[in-house]
């Protein structure tokens, strides 16, 4: 068993290892896929674990030790598989997609170290090691992200990406660097064992909700998720289902316990959770680009991710995770066939698609349902128990998420109409679309199942429990419960969804985009780009041009001054020294012989 | 006085006067034939202190190579037969030193050991030094060969200017 | 027998060996190489076949004048003959001519002291060359030196090797733990030793510093009469020495073949001498002299070499024993 | 036996030396001058071998072995430069080597 889940991160990352060194398309395409394959067979051979931790010291330095292992439970196991299916169907979905990329192969291996990390990161039993998967994730993203180096916004996203993440990983790492040296060990059960004073706990909490609000695109560090999008789409689905956004609500999920006993952490990672939610469905109304509305979209959904967790129960901040991954991975792939069929990124130039691209509108349409929430698609039932959740906790910032997610579940109905609208209906305007080759069309068919149908698993007797297993000690909300209260959110998705249709009726060839209010801000994200630019970025720039010029004159200046001065010095004392040898000779035995006397009077003396 | 402290007497007399004329005559070649002399004494000191191998040491080395090859050096530069006026520099700072230095090490030992008295120990065996040579002090005696090894080279190549400019 | 009494009767007992082997050596030489270029040699002093040829040659010597150069170190040119001879002396000191104590000075390390006293000899020939205040002289006691220098090595190390077959400094120590056998092990040592012992004592064909047809006769030059005797006396006890250290190092010393040993074994001694001195006088008439570079080359490129394998093989053999 | 007697002899060694390196301008009497301190050195510690007992017996003759050692490494070192000096210089006078000019 051990060996087994020590294999997850391990089968990629050789993948990795030998792909990096290979070039062409057909055997690093073999190498990818068959690796991505072996990975899914393992997670899935995993599925009866019920719960492993198996760790071994790799350094003691007395006061702090560095262990390294894995640890599991069957929610570890779940969300593995989820990343190894996400994984194998981009894997899949990017050969064809990425047919005439002479830089396919470093790609594919690129795509195997990925999944390596985030595999690393999800059975991690050390938080060193965590970090490790956590970090080279990061690079990955950046490597990605700029994979198609002739966009001009690639390689500036890419760089946004990788920047905005680090800030908060600078957090993140402090946090365990922290939690690390008071526990005196970095191994997860030690560190959730641990009795900590509440100072530290609040310290470590609010430094690691910093590297999950970096990773997991948390306002107010989400402005990358969006940008990211110039990397090719099935790294989009990648990055955005499985991957690295998941990462930041898993940690979290896991060091819960940790979070749990710090109401002031739940309140901050509450409100993150609710601006974060809002604002990204916001800004997805207005988007021209049908991945960006993905994009959005995610941001939003990631929103009621942490707003589980914020209320309390991370068993259904996991299930929404999964059933996400699922249906974002589709709706990404299957953007991707949409894409590759128009030549466009736009909303605008999509339309009346659903005749000559049934296959990707039959399961488009699945992914928005299940975006939407429309049951019993899969999204239904874990925003659901998000809101169910929300609902039962009671406190003052469960009620603010249960209230917000209320109105992004209306306000995430009306975009997702727009969105299914605007590439479907309406009049054409691409000329001959054409449904994708199979190697796409596949992926995009099988993910469909798990986003039609996963959410029926919360029906399952003991799916709650064990989801909660993997934070939790004690008992979990049912997830698959139903009461009347499901309603709400049904009435409001029902009331976008119709006021979307409603505005799109009075004219099917224009966006209904265009008559929202507050589009502009909308379409630009609050203009939280700019805030960022003018609040951090500027006076960043100038304060180290300052620091740049203080170090060159100042301090350059002085080891200069110091350097020509001491030369200097130097140069006259080596004039002294530069006596001829019989000078030179007399003075040293001169000196030896009154230091001999000098220490025989001295002892006569003393 | 025993026999053994008349024989230091003798050749420590020899040594001290034989280095004495070292470090004073104008001919340079003599200088080197008086250090002959000077250890020779000196090996007959450390025969009379029952050290045998160092005594036998010191004649196979110092007068067997170290004087060689200083003779060697001196008519290599075409040292004059005869005397030399230009040897020395002025000597009042060296006699001071020198001889502070030596009256001062004489006084110290003087005044440490007064006219105390020890038996001398059996003359030591080549076999005792070597043991202690190749168990206790095999490291330095390993480093030392090194060392030579080094000097070897090293003489090489400063003698060779065809190697070192290379 | 008073304790100084025997140190006498036995000093007395190696000068008298001082005295009269090196003679026998040189008159053996005479006749052996005027048989070798088919003539007869001294013939006429002492009546029977020339014995008493070498007397008359000290004679001789002794009533040439002694001449000494206007520019000459007087004092080390006038010593050096006697610094040359007295190594050699002290040498015969410690060789043992037969078991149980048949040695002048029994030395607990006396290999050693053979190998050091022997290398100041050196120090003679500088003296003398440099001294006569004569470039052929000067050239000649250059050569010398390196020469010395040089061939002490692998004249030490081969020495070394049988020391370290035997596991003794002592040179009754080394007869002792002799074997027939080591005739074949220290084989390449005894060549060796031989070898660079001829040219220690600057034996042809190792004769450069004295090379006639190039330096005159090099430091010997400037030499007449008694001093020149004394050098030509230097090197007949050298061929002694060299002949004796051969016999004990590696020919087994007293050892004979009738298990006589106690009785004859100072005969035996005698005889390997005699031999290995009649091997070094063949070599005079059978070699051409060689050249400095050859010589060298020989030194350092063969013999050395030679030596350290010599040296571990003795290792190798005396680890398996 | 009193040590003070080899002491004091090694003791006027040194300080013969020491005069000797001092006032020689010849660079090779300057090396006979260092060979003189060094077998006052050596004297010492030899006599200390015979006079004190130390817990590794014969380690004053050990030593004193290891220096003769070094002094020939020394002297054939030396003696090489003192053979370059002259080659470039026609000189092996000590005080004579420029030392004005950076290397």
């Amino acid at each position: 068993m051990t060996a087994l889940l020590a294999s997850l991160p391990l089968i990629p990352f050789g993948a990795a290892l030998v792909g990096l060194l290979l070039r062409g398309r057909r055997l690093p395409a073999a190498l990818a896929v068959v690796s991505a394959a072996a990975t899914l067979v393992v997670a899935l051979s995993l599925l009866s674990l019920e719960r492993l931790e198996r760790t071994a010291v790799v350094a003691d330095f007395v006061d702090i030790e560095v262990t390294a292992g894995v640890r599991a439970t069957t929610a570890t196991v779940w969300v593995a598989v989820t990343v190894a299916v996400v994984a194998l169907a981009v894997q899949l979905y990017s050969v064809a997609y990425l047919h005439d990329d002479e830089r396919y192969a470093p790609y594919a291996a690129q795509v195997s170290l990925f999944t390596a990390a985030m595999l690393l990161v999800v059975v991690s039993a050390d938080l060193v090691q965590l970090l490790v998967g956590w970090e080279v994730m990061g690079i990955c993203s950046y490597l990605l992200i700029g994979h198609d180096r002739r966009l001009p916004e690639a390689p500036r996203a890419a760089v946004k990406a990788f920047l905005v993440t680090r800030v908060g990983d600078v957090g993140f790492l402090l946090g365990i660097a922290l939690l690390g040296v008071r526990v005196g060990s970095f191994r997860i059960d030690t560190v959730l064992a641990a009795d900590l004073p509440a100072g530290t706990r609040l310290t470590v909490c609010l430094l690691l909700l910093a590297g999950v609000a970096g990773k997991s695109a948390q306002f107010p560090l989400h402005t990358w998720l969006p940008d990211a999008m110039a990397g090719p789409t099935p790294i989009s689905a990648l990055i955005h289902a499985a991957t690295m956004v998941a990462a930041g609500v898993y940690v979290v999920a896991v060091l819960y316990p940790l979070f749990a006993a710090t109401p002031v952490a739940l309140t901050v990672l509450g409100i993150m959770a609710v601006v974060t939610m809002l604002l990204g469905a916001l800004a997805a109304t207005a988007q021209a680009d049908m991945k960006r509305v993905l994009a959005w979209s995610t941001v939003s959904q990631l929103g009621y991710m942490t707003g589980a967790l914020a209320v309390g129960v991370p068993s259904a901040a996991l299930f929404h995770l999964l059933t996400h991954a699922a249906f974002k991975a589709l709706l990404f792939l299957a953007a991707g066939a949409v894409i590759h069929a128009i030549g466009s990124n736009l909303i605008a130039d999509a339309g009346g698609l659903r005749r000559s691209m049934p296959v990707t509108f039959v399961v488009t349409t699945i992914g928005l349902a299940a975006l939407v929430g429309v049951p019993p698609f899969a999204g239904f039932w874990s925003k659901e128990a998000v809101l169910a959740a929300a609902l039962h906790e009671g406190s003052g910032i469960a009620w603010v998420v249960y209230g917000v997610g209320v109105v992004t579940v209306a306000v995430t109905g009306w975009y997702a109409t727009r969105l299914w609208l605007g590439l479907f209906f309406g009049p054409p305007r691409a000329s001959s679309p054409h449904e994708p080759p199979a190697l796409m069309r596949g992926p995009v068919v099988v993910l469909a199942v798990p986003a039609a149908l996963l959410g029926f698993v919360a029906l399952a007797p003991d799916f709650s429990a064990r989801l909660g297993a993997l934070s939790t000690t004690g008992p979990s909300p049912e997830l698959g419960h139903l009461d009347a209260a499901v309603l709400v959110p049904l009435l409001a998705s029902a009331f976008g969804v119709a006021l979307a249709w409603l505005m799109w009726r009075r004219d099917p060839a224009a966006d209904p985009a265009a008559r929202l209010p507050g589009r502009g801000s909308f379409a630009s994200a609050f203009y939280l780009d700019a805030v960022q630019d003018a609040l951090v970025t500027r006076p960043v720039l100038a304060v180290s041009a300052a620091v740049l010029r203080a170090d060159e004159s100042g301090v350059g200046g002085a080891v200069r001054g110091i350097g020509r001065g001491s030369r200097g010095a130097g140069g006259r004392l080596a004039l002294l020294h530069r006596a001829p040898m019989p000078r030179a000779a007399t003075a040293a035995l001169a000196g030896a012989l009154v230091l001999g006397v000098g220490a025989v009077v001295l002892r006569a003396v003393l | 006085m025993t026999t053994a402290d008349l024989l230091l007497v003798a050749l420590g007399a020899v040594a001290v006067g034989a280095g004495v004329l070292v470090v004073s005559t104008r001919h340079i070649v003599r200088a080197g034939l008086w250090l002959v002399v000077n250890l020779l004494a000196v090996a007959g000191c450390y025969l009379v202190l029952a050290a045998e191998l160092v005594a036998w040491v010191q004649v196979l080395l110092y007068v067997g190579a170290v004087v060689v090859l200083l003779l060697f050096a001196v008519m290599l530069t075409r040292a004059p037969i005869g005397a030399s006026d230009d040897l020395d520099r002025p000597r009042w700072p060296g006699a001071l030193i020198g001889g502070g230095a030596g009256l001062g090490l004489a006084a110290l030992f003087v005044s440490g050991y007064r006219w105390s008295r020890v038996d001398l120990p059996s003359p030591g065996t080549a076999t005792a030094l070597g043991e202690q040579i190749f168990t206790a002090w095999v490291l330095p005696f390993e480093v030392v060969g090194v060392l030579l090894l080094a000097a070897l080279i090293g003489a090489i190549v400063v003698s060779r200017p065809d190697i070192g400019s290379r | 027998m008073p304790v100084w009494v025997e140190l006498v009767l036995r000093v007395l007992a190696v000068v008298a060996a001082f005295l009269t082997l090196p003679l026998l050596i040189g008159q053996t030489e005479h006749k052996v190489m005027a048989h070798m270029q088919g003539r007869l040699g001294p013939m006429y002093a002492g009546a029977f076949h020339g014995w008493a040829q070498l007397i008359a040659d000290g004679v001789k010597f002794v009533q040439k004048e002694d001449v000494t150069p206007r520019e000459a170190d007087r004092p080390v040119f006038r010593l050096a003959p006697v610094v040359a001879l007295l190594p050699y002396l002290v040498v015969l000191l410690v060789i043992p001519l037969g078991p149980s104590g048949l040695v002048a000075q029994p030395l607990d390390i006396g290999l050693f002291f053979v190998l050091s006293v022997v290398g100041v000899g050196v120090v003679s020939v500088l003296m003398a060359a440099w001294a006569s205040a004569n470039k052929y002289a000067l050239l000649g006691g250059l050569r010398a030196a390196a020469q010395l220098l040089g061939y002490e090595l692998p004249f030490v190390l081969a020495a070394a090797s049988v020391a370290m077959a035997a596991g003794t400094l002592s040179l009754p120590g080394i007869v002792e733990a002799w074997r027939p056998w080591w005739l074949l092990w220290q084989f390449p040592a005894m060549v060796i030793f031989f070898v660079a012992g001829l040219a220690e004592i600057r034996r042809p064909p190792f004769d450069m510093p004295i090379a006639d047809s190039e330096l005159v006769f090099g430091y010997m030059t400037e030499y007449t009469g008694l001093r020149f005797a004394f050098f030509v006396l230097a090197e007949y006890v050298g061929i002694l020495v060299i002949g004796a250290l051969t016999t004990v190092l590696f020919l087994g010393g007293w050892k004979g073949p009738f298990g006589l040993d106690a009785e004859l074994g100072w005969l035996w001694t005698l005889i390997k001498v005699a031999a290995v001195s009649f091997v070094i006088i063949w070599f005079r008439v059978a070699y051409p002299r060689l050249r400095e570079d050859q010589l060298q080359r020989l030194c350092w490129l063969v013999l050395v070499p030679l030596a350290l394998a010599q040296l571990v093989l003795t290792v190798a053999v005396k680890v398996a024993l | 036996m009193h040590p003070v007697i080899p002491y004091v002899i090694a003791a006027a060694l040194v300080g013969l030396g020491a005069y000797g390196v001092l006032v020689r301008r010849n660079a090779i009497l300057l090396l006979m001058a260092v060979e003189l301190i060094l077998g006052g050195v050596n004297l010492v510690l030899v006599t200390a071998d015979a006079t004190v007992r130390a817990v590794l017996p014969a380690g004053g003759q050990v030593f004193a072995l290891f220096v003769i050692v070094l002094a020939a490494a020394e002297i054939g070192v030396a003696l090489a430069l003192v053979l370059q000096l002259y080659r470039l210089r026609r000189a092996v006078a000590v005080d004579e080597i420029p030392l004005e000019r950076e290397p």
